[in-house]
């Protein structure tokens, strides 16, 4: 979320600290937005086994690297989109 | 919004606000994420995405967009409908 | 929530802040419930197009109007049942 | 339950607490009213609600309001027992 | 939570108060995900009737209940787990 | 990571972050909770747990982990590509 800092001159402590603290809760919920859509896809929900099998295990794999290009674009083309439509007013309703 | 507050407070309450929308956004966000990459993705044979997934998330996003734009619209004037109503019965 | 505002004479500044802070996350989540909800009704999940069609957009503008509807005589009941059981004590557990 | 803590502290930990207690009571609010429309307004050829879903929408708020209550009953005897199970073992 | 108050001297104020805190909110935590749960496991969505069926009521008890076992065997089993592979870093990635 | 923070302001932050994984951890447990009950108890003719319950959520809590773990460690290398690639970029 670096393009949400624009340059103020001098943050407080308290800005700088709440800048770092966001850039980690915004990495933590990407995490944890992957982790529970990669299980949905790709994990047998009967739990026939306690280890992950080959196949799930690649499903997983492959399924982050998805998870992240899609969030990228998605960032991207909202981004490009947003500056079309002439500010985030319209789109947040 | 008559909020009743002196100017200092409006000042404050103006960076609540502020730090409430980018979270918010950050809220959006997500759900357009969970809900695009959830309807278009589904075929893990391969690590990069494919054109028809691509495509298909371009245009989820597309339409989730008009979707929070007319929504947000209606929420509005619904809104104001029920705040006037409200004031009607006091 | 302004029956949650009941009359201490003076509020601080923090106080004041904090419900009008509130009264508008209220209106916020019920905004993301509407959107989340009204979504899963009425878009179509495939994605073949990137405009809603007229249909979707028909449907939003019902469904918004619906869940407003139901959202204020939930809202009216509960405060009528609550009352009635004497107290949110028993509801809440 | 015995805190350790001193009056003051008390005094600005039910503070804390009845804030929690409104935020779990727009919680369960919201739960609610999500619940309720999911499963009771499914046609969209009105902007309306029909007496069909306003009575379904009623009596699912007298059941959800039971089930709250039943089961804030059951947590309540099963985290006793649990705190008890607890104390025995240390 | 209470392994994680491992003996710092002198708690002050606001950090005892903060622990009190969180153990109550990990308990409202617990409560909303076994309402959630088993109201969806056990109570019939058509809202025929307003009141809970016989059956809906004794099938909430017992969902309570194994909510609760599951709970504590799950909890006991990550401590387990966790200690075996040696901290809690490579389980939170 | 290059923060730009003082000492003072590292201190401070570590404690947060302290917080933030305290918190982070309990979302995971909860989800894990609300996963691993959900796919494996579905029989209320009882009111314990039977034997293949408790086996099915055994077998959920390690598999879950291990997804946790792989996830994990994909999430810090597909970062770590990203940063590269932004600082390029730039």
């Amino acid at each position: 979320m670096s393009f949400l800092g624009f340059g103020r001159p001098q943050p407080t402590s308290a800005e700088k600290i709440a800048a770092v603290e966001n850039e980690l809760k915004v990495v933590a919920e990407m995490h944890s937005r992957m982790v529970k859509i990669c299980t949905m896809k790709c994990v047998d929900k009967t739990y026939r086994e306690g280890e992950l099998t080959k196949g799930e295990g690649v499903c997983l794999d492959r399924c982050a690297a998805k998870f992240f290009e899609a969030h990228q674009s998605i960032s991207e083309q909202l981004q490009k989109e947003t500056q079309a439509r002439g500010g985030a007013g319209g789109f947040m309703g | 919004m008559d909020t009743g507050l002196t100017q200092a407070e409006n000042r404050e309450l103006e960076q609540r606000l502020q730090k409430r929308q980018v979270k918010e956004f950050m809220n959006v966000f997500g759900s357009l994420v969970d809900n695009c990459f959830t309807s278009c993705v589904d075929d893990f044979t391969s690590k990069a995405m494919s054109n028809r997934e691509n495509g298909c998330i371009s245009r989820c996003v597309l339409k989730s967009m008009s979707t929070q734009t007319r929504l947000g619209e209606r929420f509005g004037e619904l809104n104001a409908a029920m705040a006037q109503e409200m004031q009607k019965r006091m």
